[in-house]
């Protein structure tokens, strides 16, 4: 047994000012550390060090993203406040969706932990995101990951992606949650920087909206769910080596955490009951930093101070020092404040789900966050300067030299394929490419029919999920990110992204209403990075402030790269949309024979970043596809309207492969064959341009009158193609006058491309 | 006409027998697994989901459970007990049924839509299916390989015993494609599939699981 | 403090997939000359006071019922630290 | 012919929810005096002809490299039948 010298309390810090404490170790600056110094007027004792330098970590304190952020504060509007009733700072945004309902939803990263252990990294994602959603006071309804990788034949993809995937899963089916959509993008960029990105829904009544605050002094704080164990602590052990005797220094203590989703599916029936029987006054998740940001924060926002004792909290290790207690990341843990007269019906609702909960401090009137260890003061701090007082800086950015080269290197100027076999091949290639083909042995692994409310999943364009059984309000949500238009031009592109996620929800017959973001770079200590990340912010907030929706909540993951090599900027966008009848949802696929088929929208030459430049060229330069927001918006209008008046047999937004790509998964969905005629362009920008604000719908002949109304009602132009034809292997897409593909053909192609990647890996 | 629909921590699925239950014309009654009290009800789902975590096996720890006590002794005078997913495992663990479910042979959890052959129109369960008829249910498990030893096997296809098998490609490594099985009596039934997830249109494949739940009804109102 | 490990393994004529693609990794992997590859788990329990034999007994009985299922598996059970 | 057994047990620092999960099922059983539960895996490799230091060499890194996962999990190779 390892024995503990000297306990680091206030009281010794403040007798010991010369100490030398591991600030750097800690990844502190040495302004930091002075500042921390000057704060408390002495030197923090090192459980306060402790705290402090995880707090003030970039994860923790967003103090390179701050300064961009307040961009999605500043640019709303009163139209996008209308629904917010819970905006940007608390665990998860909440918006109105009609009926006395509200939806929370969050997307957040774990990337680097899905790296070191996938299974495990891509689990406690899961578990994260749930947790936040859960202490919204929400009951989560649905699940969606956005995955990127290393390219598909990479060793290591063969280790991360199947790992990841199953962590995703295994976490998620547990706890009966629907995963209704996400992404998985092959890119050589992500190779040793995979980005796993989880988005969580939740749905609770205007009235059961809870906050982080610990208000009301004499109220009881209760740690409830796993024991504490050394967790995610591998950095501090740093500090503990600096108290323990050299002989007995405990091991280094794991980097990883190990998620279990049976006690998170406990917490969060235990965690709603509670809720139910209004047992809650303030609530937390305990995510990165643990303790030590679950009671800073609470004490912070609620304007109070706090008294804890730390040696109260339930152990799964003794050997755990006191530093390491509160930097643990153990999983599935919460924080609730409670009134004193409710302690022993929450303890009795801990018990009924077999959660343990213990009181372990409380609310106190004396502005500050007290901690105490076997009757030692260990820790005495103004709880804003750990929660909210860390460091901001301006970081220096630059945009990169080589931004124009890579600009000017368009890929329109690159070699077109001449006649119709070759534009065969090119579809059936494209069909077949690692980002275009079948996800379903991925998706195959997640269940997307648990509670009974999935209205489209994988792989419709969002995944609509049924809200209000009596009346069928449904939300849809959708994530995307063409990160190679990001990379061509970060302002642009991140608008890229939050039009197609916007574009996605309103195919499917969804008003879209709100926005979450990921925002994926590389680090901000390099100029280049930096620029891209303020460009990207500044982008998503004028889109977001065009299309009239609120960015609710999101998430910033930095250091993203491999030596000096970022991965491409990755802005994630997720979607929310609400549709008041779910009835009337749009799915993809081509229904039968016989159906009118139309292309809404204008296609341009706009072939830089695309698929086919990727794919059949192995190019990335040029401009990305030209933004017009307006004309996403008045797309949505006729989608939107279209799906309420059940106008459409389908519809199918365009984006990644083009026309091409969108014909090809909407005769597949089901088996439906499709002959068209190109519009009078250039056959080769008609397949496979990636202009924006585009759809491919069908519809029965009796209906083509209105939807041309609706169309020249909001300017969005419509061509016609063609008609669906046939049904079965043997249906075709007929392109007139340039090729024919048999279903079978195609199929056989586009479906076996991961499973004879990944089977067996 | 009362269907109790146990929960134990961990089930998912829960929600969605009850809901199947009601559609289908009868009370759901929950039941807790704690107690061992069946409020009067007069058949019982164990609904699917990872009870207990289904850490050490799947249905291993939920066997113990004081309502499995009640469950088991209820089957056995003839109650009707059907097991979905980790129901069937549940009841495999039980002995109430013989065989085990093990690890899909892909080593990996599928979710799919899943054609089946109803096999057996006798059970407490399945009387509203037509014999042979080809239906398609959920089927979303990891340890959905069912397995006995040669002699079980015999028995179970001697005494047509197998409910449901599936068709085409097998998706789980099951012996003999089998997706569920029921007891001598036929009032257990035990399904791999999820015919509470096909109880209608909008939000899974069809409306071909309904019938299990209204079989039950009249199960029970002949009996 | 007494250590009680039970080794549980699928009963030798049932399939076992994860040995079995174990197998196959291993040849992928270059290591030749395996006969068959078998897994199942291991429980280490460590228990408080002393082993007696009806303690033991207890531990027989909750392997077999609760720690393996014999329709499928075999299992052992043996005292490491006594 | 020689066996060799390769047991994987989860590194005692981590979170082991299976082992939790059958530790919370023995008291239920009445199984008392049990301070803790590691549930790990457990590999039997049936080889031909015979055991060389060389093929203990392979069969560690094969241990290290495919049946455990050294972020999480600790692993012992052992010979049954030499
Ligand atoms: N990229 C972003 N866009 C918008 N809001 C963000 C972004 N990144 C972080 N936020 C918001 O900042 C707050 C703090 O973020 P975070 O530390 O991730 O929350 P939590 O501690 O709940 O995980 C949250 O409200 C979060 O939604
Ligand atoms: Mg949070």
């Amino acid at each position: 047994m390892t024995t503990r010298l000297v306990l680091d309390t206030v009281a010794l810090a403040g007798e010991t000012p010369d100490v030398q404490q591991p600030w750097a170790d800690l990844g502190l600056k040495d302004d930091e550390y002075s500042q921390i110094r000057a704060i408390l007027g002495r030197r923090p004792s090192s459980s306060e060090l402790a705290m402090y330098s995880v707090m003030w970590s970039e994860h923790c304190s967003y103090k390179s993203s701050k300064v961009h952020l307040r961009r999605f504060g500043e640019s709303l509007t009163d139209a996008m406040r209308q629904r917010l009733l819970v905006g940007i700072g608390e665990n998860a945004g909440v918006v109105d969706v009609g009926d006395g309902l509200a939806v929370t939803f969050k997307i957040e990263s774990h990337n680097h932990p899905s790296y070191v252990e996938p299974y495990q990294g891509a689990a406690t994602g899961v578990g994260g995101i749930v947790r936040d959603i859960l202490a919204m006071g929400a009951r989560p309804v649905a699940l969606l990951d956005s995955l990127r990788v290393g390219p598909l034949d990479a060793v290591d993809t063969r280790r991360v992606l199947p790992g990841v995937v199953a962590g995703v899963g295994g976490y998620g089916n547990c706890l009966g949650l629907p995963n209704v959509g996400g992404e998985v993008v092959f890119d050589p960029s992500y190779a040793g920087n995979p980005l796993v990105n989880a988005l969580c829904v939740g749905v609770l009544r205007h009235d059961e909206v809870h906050l982080a605050k610990a208000s009301g002094a004499g109220n009881r704080v209760l740690l409830y769910g796993a024991a504490t164990g050394g967790d995610g602590i591998g950095g501090v052990s740093v500090l503990a080596s600096e108290t323990f005797e050299a002989a007995h220094r405990p091991a280094k203590r794991p980097s990883v955490q190990v998620g279990d989703p049976f006690m998170e599916k406990l917490l969060i029936e235990c965690t709603l009951e509670l809720f139910n029987g209004q047992l809650i006054t303030g609530i937390q998740d305990l995510g990165g930093a643990g303790l030590s940001c679950a009671t800073s924060e609470l004490a912070s926002s609620g304007g109070s101070g706090m008294r804890i004792q730390l040696d109260l909290v339930p152990l799964r290790d003794t050997s755990l020092t006191p530093e390491e207690i509160l930097m643990s990341e153990s999983q599935e843990r919460m924080m609730a404040i409670v009134e004193p007269q409710q302690v022993q019906p929450f303890l009795a609702v801990c018990d009924r789900w077999g959660v343990e909960a213990t009181d372990i401090g409380e609310v106190t009137d004396s502005g500050r966050l007290v901690i105490d260890w076997q009757g030692q003061r260990i820790v005495d701090v103004p709880p804003g300067s750990v929660a909210h007082d860390g460091p901001v800086y301006e970081r220096p950015l630059c945009r990169p030299a080589a931004h124009d080269a890579l600009a000017s290197d368009s890929a329109e100027r690159l070699s077109r394929p001449g006649g119709g076999a070759e534009l065969r091949a090119t579809v059936l290639a494209l069909a077949a490419s690692p980002n275009l083909c079948d996800r379903s042995w991925v998706t195959d692994q997640y269940d997307r029919y648990v509670q009974g409310n999935t209205v489209l999943a994988q792989p419709e364009d969002a995944g609509v999920i049924r809200i209000d059984e009596g009346s069928g309000r449904g939300v849809a949500v959708s994530t995307d990110c063409n990160a190679r238009f990001v990379q061509l031009d970060p302002y642009a592109g991140a608008q890229l992204a939050l039009a197609e996620a916007y574009r996605n929800v309103a195919v499917s017959g969804a008003r879209p209403i709100a926005v979450t973001d990921c925002l994926n770079f590389g680090s901000p200590e390099d100029p280049g990075v930096m620029w891209q990340f303020a460009e990207a912010v500044r982008g998503l907030a004028d889109g977001c402030r065009e299309l009239e929706i609120p960015v609710t909540g999101g998430n910033v993951s930095f250091y993203n790269q491999t030596g000096d090599t970022a991965i491409l900027p990755t802005p994630v966008v997720g979607v929310l949309g609400v549709i008041d009848d779910v009835r009337r949802r749009t799915p993809i696929g081509f229904t039968g024979p016989g159906c009118a088929v139309y292309l809404l929208g204008e296609t341009r030459d706009e072939l830089s970043g695309s698929e086919w430049a990727v794919v059949v060229h192995d190019h990335l330069g040029g401009h990305p596809p030209a933004v017009d927001l307006a004309a996403e918006r008045a797309l949505a209008d006729v989608m939107v309207a279209a799906a309420a008046e059940r106008l459409l047999s389908s519809a199918h937004d365009l984006s990644e492969g083009g026309l091409a790509q969108a014909l090809v998964e909407s005769c597949l969905r089901r088996g439906v064959g499709v002959g068209i005629a190109l519009p009078g362009l250039d056959p080769l920008v008609a397949l496979f341009s990636e202009s924006t604000s585009r759809a491919l719908v069908s519809l029965p002949t009796t209906q083509e009158v209105r939807l041309a109304e609706l169309c020249s009602e909001h300017g969005v132009p419509s061509t016609r193609l063609g008609e669906t034809v046939g049904i079965g292997g043997a249906a075709e897409i007929d392109v007139a006058a340039l090729f024919n593909l048999p279903l079978d053909e195609l199929r056989a192609a586009w479906s076996t491309t991961l499973p004879s990647a990944l089977d067996n890996a | 006409m009362r269907v109790g629909v146990v929960t134990f921590p961990g089930s998912l699925d829960d929600v969605d027998a009850r809901r199947a239950v009601r559609l289908a014309g009868a009370d759901a009654v929950p039941l807790w697994h704690g107690t061992d009290e069946l409020a009067g009800v007069d058949a019982v789902v164990l609904p699917g989901g990872f009870s207990y975590g289904d850490y050490l096996r799947c249905g291993a720890i939920a066997r113990f459970s004081p309502v499995m006590g009640a469950v088991t002794s209820a089957a056995r005078r003839g109650m009707p007990v059907l097991g979905i997913c980790n129901g069937f495992q549940i009841l495999c663990e039980s002995n109430l049924l013989p065989g085990a479910l093990v690890r899909n042979d892909s080593r990996r959890f599928v979710c799919r839509d899943q054609g089946l052959r109803i096999e057996n129109t006798a059970t407490a369960w399945t009387s509203a299916y037509t014999l042979r008829e080809e239906v398609t249910l959920v089927l979303k498990n990891g340890e959905g390989g069912y397995v006995a030893n040669a002699a079980t096997l015999q028995r179970l296809e001697d005494e047509g015993r197998v409910v449901a098998r599936y068709l085409g490609d097998n998706p789980n490594g099951s012996m003999r494609e089998i997706a569920g099985i029921c007891n001598e009596r036929g009032n257990v039934v035990g399904l791999m599939p999820h015919p509470e997830h096909a109880v209608n249109d909008l939000c899974g494949p069809g409306t071909d699981g309904s019938r299990f739940f209204t079989s039950v009804l009249s199960a029970v109102v002949a009996a | 403090m007494p250590r009680v490990v039970v080794d549980v393994m699928p009963k030798a004529d049932l399939l076992d997939p994860q040995g079995k693609a174990v197998y196959g990794a291993l040849s992928r992997l270059g290591l030749g000359g395996v006969r068959g590859v078998r897994q199942g788990k291991r429980f280490e329990l460590d228990l408080e006071g002393q082993l007696s034999e009806d303690r033991l007994v207890d531990l027989h009985r909750v392997a077999e019922t609760l720690l393996s299922n014999p329709v499928i598996e075999d299992f052992v059970v043996r005292v490491e630290q006594p």
